[in-house]
């Protein structure tokens, strides 16, 4: 009993609170003051240009940044398609001996290695989605907006593409299990007013568009911050027309995956990268504001 | 009570599974032990004759240039087939840059580049006072590849020079048919040669292939020296244009180039000979026209081996003045050793491992069945000159 | 009449996209699954059992040798990265739910809001970080562990601890947060201090904890972009002696990732053998996961 | 008198609000004693300051003494769970802790408060629990299983039996029936009555009709205070004070 109150045992377990506590600003720190030399030498420069020159130790990474974000976005229209399409599919048609193999299959999905996702992306999605999609969309005469694919088919369009069909899983089971919690009474009150079924859905899921918003911003996050299966098809060029979509271009992790090995050679490359690192801290917790603003819990 | 019978049994099987997992665990774990000590225990029994026998196993770490990686694997797995285990070797292919800045740092036992030490690690070195060695431990050359399929098929070599080359780059020629590239082939191929622009694919990583391509451009080009520059990441004036493209990795630019009608890129040789793609002939500085191969290369870097300055000095530049564009009939123009970079004041057992392996690597290593394709070994100059930089690295006294 | 087809034809629409959306998505898995498995399992049972303790055959040789190195890589890492980062985790979920007194509430609020914000957080980012710090403390380290490197094992455990913690944290205390607070006044009302009443509390949640710990399990299995400046990845084995802490290790990503992209047959051929054996792990996991949670 | 619970001059807020103001009560041992009186008067906080629970909720400040078998409560040398150990509480919501077996919530208590050196002697004490709250026979054969399955009279009774089995001095409950069908709450009520042999019981009600039958004393409040105290005969015949006339007559509000 005394000792108990020498030395409250729950005190010592805040020390697990602290070591987390430190390591989050550590991080934090770590960022900030590794970027400060580039930030005091261009400030906000290199969020806005696009000339990544070494020799001439320039460092602008808006076609990085463009690429993350048109790339993330792309993806999260994708995903959001197909989410919201097969969690409708999965709580409102399929029958239920089909579920629990779906279901499986798609918290499996959910779990595969992303740098698995990139394997597969690199040798079966790229070369399908150049000859079967970007070649003859091109063709079509939308290469002028969208650019020419390469030879290997990597390009910030397939790293969307893989990047949508990665989320997706997760996505659609938040949807999912949001539909299939909506009470039966409402469900039964809406059909008694005699909708047919598609307006039926359509009312669901206004029902719940803040699992649609916490769905989006989840998709959004990962889709922002994956790193290895992006650099394996993003095709990695210095592309400053990261909205020409058919070509390869670089994400922001992709660039610090590429560049930071030699960065070291150079002043200010390793800075720079710290810098873009810092940039996408700040979506990242953007994303995280906006989930714990408006989103549920996952 | 029946409860708590119960309770035993869900107990039970807990239990079972528990054991089980830390069972297969446990099983997987003894087997890689087992390897390792068997290993270590062949090494005991079959000691190398000439080292003085490590008993401890000895374990390596060095990173640095991607070129070389298919060979530093190979000599790996020999040597320690070799040795019995008793020194373990991984090698990372991180890029040059960062084997010489990771090394630097102290976080590798040696770093490799595919060009020497560089200005700034050279002062870093300085400042901390540091004794290091740099040895060449291969040639390396590259490769200037294209895909002309019409030219191919009537039997012709491109031939270029390092101003052309440096043209087409900066974005001066636009077009295959340019007067400046016909004129420097040989008078039939001069027509198959299409009238179609030239698609200019270049490295989009950093690399030590792009700083010796780089470093060719601007020895031979003045505005090439003045407009781009050299090193591991570049600007490319004709990716300005439309006219020109980067891709991931030696492997990336040569699929890009066979993939690619009218297009030209540089990959190391090794890639090429791999692929198989057409390889560009290039004007020496003699006038001849020659192909990247292992007479040649070798031709070039024996010239070259003469000036080779010591394994301490400042090398930075020297491959610029010296192994590029050298004299002789055959030398091939860009050409380079790729090293390594050691510190001298290691723990015993650390310098005798490195010193042992790189020994192996500068005699076994460089026999024809040693030899991965495509690379090429050091002449036997430059050979003997590394084998004595080596030397530096055995503790004194 | 009119609307009543327009409805139809809605209908009829809105079905096509549905099941067209709902084919998209799983297409594409079980063509992923469908490669690994053909892929990989060839690979796999031609260097049978070697190739889970052979190193890598020389690039461009005939022979695919094994990933070895990079089973064991994951093992080390995963193993430790559990060890330390599990009751870390759990413990300040633990301390965040049950605080009492203002400065615990405190910090609880202040390790919430941090820990949240690392969540869905870049994990190339947090291995830069780790290499930053790593390189920064490395004279101080080696001042005592002379053998201490940047690239380690050591760095990758505190990669996957940060890319992990996070989670298994903000599950185990949402799980904690709600828990009714009738039961956890049940179970102070009858005299228990704290550290028991979370002990009850955990063992009331053991669904929530294990369903945590696997989805930790499983996020260290897969994690690449963390693990390329820390682990740095190796083809060799590392002698397991003292020192194996401070030495560079492989892992099964990190050698899907080099090896696919090494452009050599043979090493993208072990290349889909190691995303097979990822893919068996992660399915092995899955499966452990359901029965223990079905168990429960 | 034997006064088990003695409250001096309880003043209790939360958050800034007070919620007691200035309650003064003397528990006598072994009988039941009901606390009525309107929602929001105050009574679950009263219970809850009794056995500290309080103590888990933000920004509750206590001021007064409350004695529990001489056991100072609020004292700063007191350790809460030692006063939790003297008092058991029931709740309003059946509350066993539901992925838990039967027999395991009923020996939390003893398990948590090392009651018992033995299985066997934690096995006697279990049925002997279980037996007090007239579940033993309904039980006895699936001790096993979950607390989720038995029904919600079962459950509170259950929850009745983990508070004795830890063989406490007073035991709380907080409107213990008004989750149960009235057949449940009739068979809890029984229960009460029977209790009070072994430990004195303090029940929060606002169900009048309850009060007079199972209770000994009434205490009737409102508003954070106690408005009136006596034996329950004669607060329901023969009441004092105009508001509690009101409530129990059902005029209230």
């Amino acid at each position: 009993m005394r000792i108990r109150r020498f030395l409250d045992v729950f005190t010592i377990v805040s020390l697990a609170n602290s070591i987390l506590i430190l390591s989050v600003v550590l991080v934090s720190l770590v960022l900030v003051v590794e970027s400060l030399p580039i930030i005091a030498r261009d400030g906000l420069l290199p969020l806005v240009t696009s000339i990544w020159n070494p020799v001439k130790e320039e460092y602008g990474f808006l076609f990085a940044l463009g690429g993350s974000l048109v790339t993330a976005s792309l993806a999260l229209v994708f995903s959001l398609a197909l989410s919201i399409g097969s969690a409708v599919m999965y709580a409102e048609f399929l029958p239920r001996r089909f579920r629990v193999i779906v279901k499986n299959l798609m918290d499996l999905a959910a779990s595969i290695p992303s740098v698995v996702y990139g394997l597969w992306g690199l040798k079966v999605l790229s070369p399908v989605l150049r000859t079967y999609i970007m070649e003859p969309l091109s063709e079509l005469g939308l290469s002028q907006f969208v650019g020419r694919p390469t030879p290997a088919g990597t390009s910030i369009f397939t790293a969307s593409i893989l990047l949508a069909i990665m989320v997706t899983p997760l996505a659609s089971a938040i949807i999912r299990e949001r539909l299939l919690a909506i009470p039966s009474h409402i469900r039964e009150a809406l059909y008694s007013l005699g909708l047919t079924k598609v307006e039926v859905i359509t009312l669901e899921l206004k029902y719940i568009k803040r699992s649609i918003l916490t769905a989006t911003a989840v998709s959004y996050g990962r889709a922002v911050g994956e790193t290895a299966a992006v650099a394996m098809v993003v095709g990695n060029v210095i592309n400053l027309e990261f909205f020409k979509v058919f070509k390869p271009g670089y994400t922001i992790s992709s660039l610090i995956a590429d560049q930071y090995p030699n960065a070291e050679a150079y002043y200010f490359m390793k800075h720079a990268l710290f810098y873009s690192a810092l940039v996408m801290f700040f979506v990242s917790l953007a994303i995280n504001i906006v989930l714990l603003k408006f989103g549920e819990r996952v | 009570m029946e409860h708590s019978l119960r309770s035993r049994v869900t107990k039970t099987r807990r239990l079972v599974l528990i054991v089980g997992i830390v069972l297969v665990l446990s099983t997987v774990g003894s087997l890689i032990v087992q390897k390792q000590i068997s290993q270590t225990e062949t090494a005991t029994v079959n000691p190398q004759p000439e080292s003085k026998t490590t008993s401890r196993l000895v374990y390596i770490t060095g990173g640095g240039a991607s070129f070389i990686n298919p060979q530093m694997q190979a000599w790996i797995r020999v040597f320690m087939e070799k040795t019995g285990g008793t020194i373990s070797i991984n090698y990372q292919s991180i890029g040059s840059g960062a084997g010489e800045a990771k090394w630097l740092e102290g976080a590798l036992d040696f770093g490799a580049s595919d060009i020497a030490i560089s200005k700034t690690g050279y002062e870093k070195l300085k400042e901390s006072g540091k004794r290091f060695i740099q040895v060449p431990i291969i040639a390396g050359s590259v490769a200037l590849v294209y895909n002309l399929p019409r030219f191919s098929e009537a039997g012709c070599t491109l031939r270029l020079t390092g101003e052309t080359v440096a043209d087409i780059y900066l974005g001066k020629i636009i077009r295959w048919s340019d007067p400046r590239i016909v004129e420097l082939q040989e008078g039939r191929c001069r027509n198959f040669l299409p009238d179609a622009e030239i698609f200019g694919i270049h490295r989009s990583d950093g690399s030590g292939t792009t700083a010796l391509f780089t470093m060719y451009l601007s020895l031979v080009s003045r505005e090439w020296a003045e407009r781009v520059g050299y090193g591991y990441t570049v600007t490319w004036p004709r990716d300005a244009l439309g006219l020109g493209e980067g891709a991931r990795g030696n492997e990336g630019v040569s699929a890009k180039v066979q993939a690619t009608p009218n297009s030209i890129g540089y990959v190391e040789l090794a890639y090429a000979v791999q692929l198989k793609l057409p390889v560009a002939m290039l004007r020496n500085r003699d006038g001849y026209f020659v192909y990247p191969n292992a007479t040649t290369v070798m031709e070039a870097l024996r010239a070259a081996a003469k000036e080779l300055p010591g394994p301490q000095e400042f090398w930075g530049d020297l491959p610029l003045k010296h192994y590029m564009n050298r004299e002789g009939r055959l030398s091939y123009p860009i050409v380079g050793t790729p090293a390594v970079f050691m510190y001298i004041d290691l723990p015993k057992d650390l310098a005798d491992a490195l010193y042992e392996f790189f020994k192996w690597v500068l005699t076994e290593g460089q026999k024809p069945e040693n030899i991965v394709e495509g690379f090429i070994p050091l002449p036997e100059e430059m050979r003997i000159k590394a084998l004595q930089y080596l030397e530096l690295l055995k503790p004194r006294g | 009449m009119k609307p009543l087809m327009l409805r139809k034809i809605r209908s009829l629409t809105m079905l096509a996209l549905i099941s067209t959306a709902f084919a998209l998505t799983l297409l594409p898995v079980l063509s992923l699954i469908g490669t690994v498995v053909y892929n990989g399992m060839s690979v796999v049972f031609r260097n049978f059992p070697g190739i889970f303790f052979d190193i890598p055959a020389a690039p461009g040789s005939s022979e695919v040798g094994g990933i070895g190195p990079h089973l064991l890589g994951t093992m080390l890492l995963v193993a430790l990265a559990m060890a330390i980062g599990t009751p870390i985790s759990i413990l300040a979920a633990v301390f965040t739910a049950e605080a009492i007194k203002s400065w615990e509430r405190n910090l609880g609020r202040l390790t919430r809001l941090l820990t949240h914000m690392m969540i869905e957080f870049p994990t190339i980012v947090v291995g830069l970080a780790v290499y930053g710090l790593m390189t920064t403390l490395a004279p101080y380290i080696r001042a005592l562990i002379p053998g201490f490197r940047p690239f380690s094992l050591l760095s990758g455990v505190i990669a996957l601890i940060m890319v992990s913690a996070p989670y298994m944290y903000a599950q185990v205390e949402d799980g904690l947060k709600s828990i009714p607070q009738h039961i956890r006044e049940a179970v102070y009302s009858l005299g228990a201090g704290r550290v028991l009443t979370s002990y009850v509390l955990l063992r009331y949640l053991k669904s929530t904890v294990y369903a945590a710990i696997s989805i930790s399990l499983a996020r260290m299995i897969s994690e690449t972009a963390a693990l390329f400046f820390t682990a740095f990845g190796s083809n060799v084995y590392p002698p397991l002696d003292s020192n194996l802490l401070f030495r560079p290790v492989g892992s099964l990503t990190l050698a899907v990732y080099t090896l696919g992209l090494s452009g050599y047959e043979n090493w993208v051929e072990l290349s889909w053998a190691a995303s097979f054996i990822l893919l068996m792990l992660c399915l092995a996991l899955f499966a452990l996961s359901k029965v223990v949670i079905r168990g429960e | 008198m034997d006064s088990v619970v003695q409250i001096r001059d309880l003043w209790v807020s939360i958050g800034g609000r007070s919620i007691l103001r200035g309650v003064n009560l003397e528990i006598p041992r072994n009988v039941v004693f009901a606390i009525m009186g309107p929602s929001g008067s105050g009574k679950s906080t009263l219970l809850r300051s009794l056995n500290r629970i309080l103590d888990l909720y933000e920004g509750v400040s206590v001021k007064g003494q409350i004695l529990i078998d001489g056991v100072d409560v609020y004292n700063s040398k007191t350790d809460p769970s030692e006063v939790r150990r003297l008092v058991g509480m029931v709740f309003q919501i059946p509350n066993p802790i539901p992925n838990m077996s039967i027999y395991d919530n009923v020996a939390l208590g003893p398990r948590i408060n090392k009651l018992v050196r033995s299985r066997w002697e934690l096995d006697n004490l279990v049925r002997w629990a279980l037996e007090k709250a007239y579940l033993w026979d309904e039980v006895k054969d699936r001790l096993h299983l979950p607390a989720s399955k038995l029904s919600g009279g079962q459950q509170q009774r259950l929850c009745i039996a983990r508070a004795l089995a830890m063989k406490p001095k007073v035991l709380l409950m907080d409107e213990p029936t008004s989750n149960l069908d009235p057949v449940a709450s009739a068979k809890i009520e029984e229960l009460i009555v029977e209790l009070k042999r072994d430990v004195t019981v303090v029940l929060v009600t606002h169900n009048s009709f309850q009060a007079s039958r199972v209770s000994d004393y009434v205490a009737f409040m409102y508003d954070g205070q106690i408005l009136e105290v006596g034996p329950t005969g004669q607060i329901f015949t023969r009441p004092k004070n105009k508001l509690t006339e009101k409530y129990i007559t059902g005029r209230f509000g």
